[in-house]
């Protein structure tokens, strides 16, 4: 019998768990000669925001030890290029579109909000969090309970369309986060982000990106995203998708057992174009192998 | 197309420098001169990604032997300066690679007869070869090449062997010309008559030098640029260069490995 | 000219700027085979507390990508078998060891450092507060900057030693606890101690550490580490020691220009039990191939 | 001691299980039987932790040409079951590997002419190898080895060549008798005269079931522990296991790599 992978997400009915990370999977399109778009869960946008972003200068990646750091700098073609130039291909897909977003000020993320929800090619929206507050020193919204509640309300009050939050994995408490979005009216929460982290150039004695310090991703980060998942999982009444790290449908199935409901695959796209479909390909296989007839029945079954 | 590859053959050309022959799909040898590939070392996260290469020659190998299959084949020529390419001068042939590509956007040859140019310094002679193969199929093309010392001059006879004409000038002298590959570069614009094309590749200072020389003079030219990449395929946005026209205001980054690597220099912001 | 590579921190005279990390060298005498201590610049003990502690059950260790997991749960021989069995080879050692200790009160964390002052054989105290504070509800002393100024306040009075504070990554703020520390007297930081993460083992759908959570150390957080060092060189006026994922001597220097006075150097050496002394032995070769006569020169000298 | 050993042969003796014969320095071969190595399984950081092995067997090659140098050697005997070993089956001879060994404490070996029987559980053999050639120096030595399946029965010829009595058992019967070989580890204890000494390697289970046996007859016996290791010289403190009378209050943790990992089965703590 073939196992069953669907689950659903605030809403949202995934063929199978696997959806790719924003920023790592361009807006759907780039991928489509290595990933059938319809063998996957769902894939996320690039981050969005009201303006054109230029993002930093070069450069804006570097590799360490089994990771990368990116500093792009949110570069992105801003909403209204989105809807003339990218949305039209979303038509296409028989696989949910998920709009990432960020802004500078609360106002920028209910504009947003406001303005993706009223595409009816968008399934669901993810707020970034990790960005600064413009308004209140730059102090990052994602890293303050308060200033995430407000802008995940502010948000809510602009969409009925699923509202997922993206939390960021550089805070000393994930779960007051993870309550605040929740109070706040998130139906899903997604993590993790990127961890700051910074690359030196010993013999020219610079930082190696021109932003300095960069979001470290990839294999190096999975522990760190485990642990996050499974501390939120259990003290958060909200489908979960985890992302951090995940290379295979081993990894991705070890944050399911951490409480994940689905989860994310991001700089795994870059090393295998195709990483996303072999993931959800390989869970698959591992379900039909290890006789679980329902990947929901995971879901959290870690016995800790 | 993502493929398996299977070395053929892994040779040291120079001191630092490596020449690699390996096998690629039917469709391969199509690719365009200045397309490049993504190379996967190893199937272990260290290094993590993979890494980019100019596509230095493609062809098919017909062996000998009647009734042997034809192999299509592809060559790098790539020079050892961190892990990544110390480990790939580590493999013996009948070992395996990850391969991606052809990627990217290659050179536009220009018009028949028009004398061309091609520019290169150091390691950015390995997307050239290619290049010129095609063109003197159609030009009269002569080379330009510069390196800092001898060692640094690489498959010159290769590019003689097609009937390309080439300057050498090298940074100490031992080789050729002593000094930078421009300064003959100039010359030779001066003498020549008609609007020849300029095709440069090699580091940043001596693109931003060849393509100051082709703007000054209206000459067409055509850079390739390297880039930090991570997907190669425009999705990461780690490799962008600013356009012509960017700002800050009227950001205008376009990505090295999807809008390029090959770029008209004209379209791109160079240093005064 | 052969360079100079001594520093000084906090008053300790070090030959060169490279320490072993608690928890990864034993007492010293482990790796005599592989270590000529006098080439290093100071060790540092293994955590003490003041009564012999048993640790967690096992598994207690894990590799991760570019990593490992430890939940070792401070495991020592208290400080009573320290000064009758450790203390004597301390006397034939002509390298600055340091007493790397931690309380769960902070009237634990006091007596300790009143005991260890009163050792000739130490040269300096690091106090490790990545410990919950029994008393405050389990909350770790190294996540909240009051607790940590309280505990390192106690500290300061009960030594005249230099007193070295090491500082938890798993914080939203490094540089507001690297500044409660300042403020409560200490002489110097140690940063980073292990990030808390996760492994879990798919078959047996179980954690892999008995622990369920355990520390992260290894290449893969020292992207992480660099920041927080560069983060918080900036804004406190302190001596550094800058730790984690260090492996080589260009590792180390790294540090340096971000800002370190001094590195530590911890799981390296289970990889390589030589590998303090080859880090300390690279970067005097490098120093002379790159001209630098005086490594003092380096630190902070970052161009950013 | 650490050294650079150079791979002289790496064979698969039985499905998954391999053996692999280096070089050693010249002081190596007085390992003790029951010692083990740390083997870094490549340059880098993937996989980033040495893994451990038994010591299988050790020795000095003499070539047959007069004047060459005779070569000190030691062999690993290994199970491929993840990402090292399944990197060093791949190793071919010349290759290199980093070792740190002979590491811990190795098997007390007892007064001649005792009868010693060694029970061995599949990859458990590795270390029974080296002790069993020592002791047929100086007593009768039985062996009895189980396994799954005949697979997993490993080496037997070369410890009959020794002189040693082998006795096998598989779970499935497709070798020997089929069950467990504690069983005829039992009907051997209650024919035999005299006290025996046991030695034991293998699965937790099988070495819990032999130490239970050995403990009612009053049996001196020795078992070569496993367990998850960092640094394998007792400054990690990850493989610790605990003794006889560990409890939270009286803690008392052995290092099974510095303490063990051969330990009298009398000093730990048993599962009932
Ligand atoms: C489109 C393109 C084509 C290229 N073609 C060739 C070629 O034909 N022959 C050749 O020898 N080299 C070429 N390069 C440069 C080559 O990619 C780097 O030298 C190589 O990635 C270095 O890898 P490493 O692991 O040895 O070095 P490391 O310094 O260890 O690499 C660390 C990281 O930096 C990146 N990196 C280092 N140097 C460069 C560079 N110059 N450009 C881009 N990324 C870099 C690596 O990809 C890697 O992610 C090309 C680069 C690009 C972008
Ligand atoms: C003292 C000692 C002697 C050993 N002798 C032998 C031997 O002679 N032959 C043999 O085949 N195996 C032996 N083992 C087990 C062997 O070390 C593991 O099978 C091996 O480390 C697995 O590595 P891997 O990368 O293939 O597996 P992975 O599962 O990918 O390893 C992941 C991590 O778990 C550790 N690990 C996995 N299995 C074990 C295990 N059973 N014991 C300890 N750590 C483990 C690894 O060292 C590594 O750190 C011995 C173990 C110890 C402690
Ligand atoms: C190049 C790059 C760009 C990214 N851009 C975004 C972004 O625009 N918005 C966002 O929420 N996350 C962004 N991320 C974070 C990823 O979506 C993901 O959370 C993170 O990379 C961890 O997952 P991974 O380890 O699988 O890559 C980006 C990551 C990378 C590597
Ligand atoms: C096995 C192990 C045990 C450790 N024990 C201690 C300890 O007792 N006290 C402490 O302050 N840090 C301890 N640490 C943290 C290290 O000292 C160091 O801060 C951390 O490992 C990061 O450095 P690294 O990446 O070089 O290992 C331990 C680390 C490891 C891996
Ligand atoms: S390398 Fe990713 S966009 Fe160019
Ligand atoms: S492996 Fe480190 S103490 Fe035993």
């Amino acid at each position: 019998m073939k196992p069953d992978l669907s689950v659903s997400i605030a809403g949202l009915e995934l063929r199978n768990p696997v959806m790719t990370a924003s920023g790592t999977f361009g807006y759907g399109e780039e991928f489509a000669e290595y990933v059938d778009l319809a063998t996957i869960g769902a894939f996320v946008t690039k981050g969005l925001s009201l303006r054109p972003r230029a993002g930093n200068p070069t450069p804006r990646i570097v590799e360490t030890p089994g990771g990368m750091l990116n500093a792009i700098g949110l570069q992105n073609v801003g909403i209204d290029a989105f809807i003339e130039k990218k949305v039209p291909f979303l038509r296409s897909v028989a696989t949910p579109a998920i709009a990432n977003f960020f802004g500078n000020t609360i106002d920028e993320y209910a504009e947003l909000a406001r303005r993706l929800d009223a595409i009816p090619e968008i399934a669901g929206l993810e707020v970034n969090i990790s960005c600064p507050n413009v308004k209140q020193g730059g102090i990052v919204f994602g890293t303050d309970p308060q200033c995430a509640f407000q802008v995940v309300t502010a948000c809510r009050e602009a969409t009925i369309k699923p509202l997922i939050v993206k939390l960021s994995p550089n805070v000393t408490d994930i779960v007051s986060m993870a309550k605040a979005c929740a109070d706040a009216g998130a139906d899903a929460l997604s993590l993790i982000n990127t961890l700051t982290g910074m690359a030196i150039d010993l013999e020219r004695r610079r930082p190696v990106l021109a932003n300095i310090t960069g979001g470290l991703s990839g294999p190096a980060v999975k522990p760190v995203a485990l642990r996050m998942v499974w501390q939120v999982a259990r003290a958060v009444n909200l489908p979960i998708i985890g992302i951090g790290g995940i290379m295979n449908a081993r990894d991705a199935l070890e944050f399911i057992l951490a409480g994940a409901t689905a989860v994310q695959v991001g700089t795994a796209s870059f090393i295998n174009p195709g990483a996303a479909q072999e993931i959800a390909e390989g869970m698959e296989k591992w379900l039909a192998e290890n006789g679980v007839e329902d990947v929901k029945s995971l879901i959290g079954a870690l016995e800790a | 197309m993502q493929f398996k590859s299977m070395i053929i053959s892994n040779v040291e050309v120079s001191p630092g420098y490596w020449r690699m022959r390996m096998t690629a799909p039917s469709e391969f040898p199509a690719a365009q001169p200045g397309q490049f590939v993504m190379v996967r070392v190893n199937d272990a996260i260290d290094p993590l990604l993979r890494r980019p290469f100019g596509i230095f020659d493609v062809g098919v190998h017909t062996p000998a032997q009647t009734g042997a299959a034809s192999q299509p084949y592809l060559e790098m020529l790539y020079r050892v300066v961190g892990k990544g390419t110390g480990m790939l001068s580590a493999l013996h042939d009948t070992d395996l690679l990850d391969v991606l590509g052809p990627l990217g956007k290659g050179f536009q040859l220009g018009a028949p007869g028009e004398e061309k140019i091609i520019v290169g310094g150091g390691v950015g002679l390995a997307p050239l070869y290619l290049l010129a193969k095609e063109l003197v199929k159609q030009s009269p093309v002569r080379l330009f090449v510069g390196g800092r010392t001898r060692d640094d001059v690489l498959c010159i006879t290769e590019f003689e062997r097609l009937g390309v004409e080439c300057y050498v000038a090298t940074e100490d002298g031992s080789l050729g010309e002593c000094g930078l590959v421009t300064e003959a570069l100039i010359r030779r614009l001066a003498a020549c008559d008609g609007t020849p094309r300029i095709f440069a590749c090699g580091p940043h200072g001596m693109l931003n030098a060849v393509a100051g020389i082709a703007a000054q003079r209206n000459i067409p030219c055509q850079v390739s640029l390297e880039g930090y990449m991570a997907c190669g395929m425009g999705a990461c946005l780690g490799c962008v260069t600013p356009g012509h026209h960017h700002s800050n205001e009227t950001p205008d980054y376009r990505c090295v490995c999807a809008d390029g690597p090959v770029f008209d220099a004209a379209e791109l912001k160079w240093e005064a």
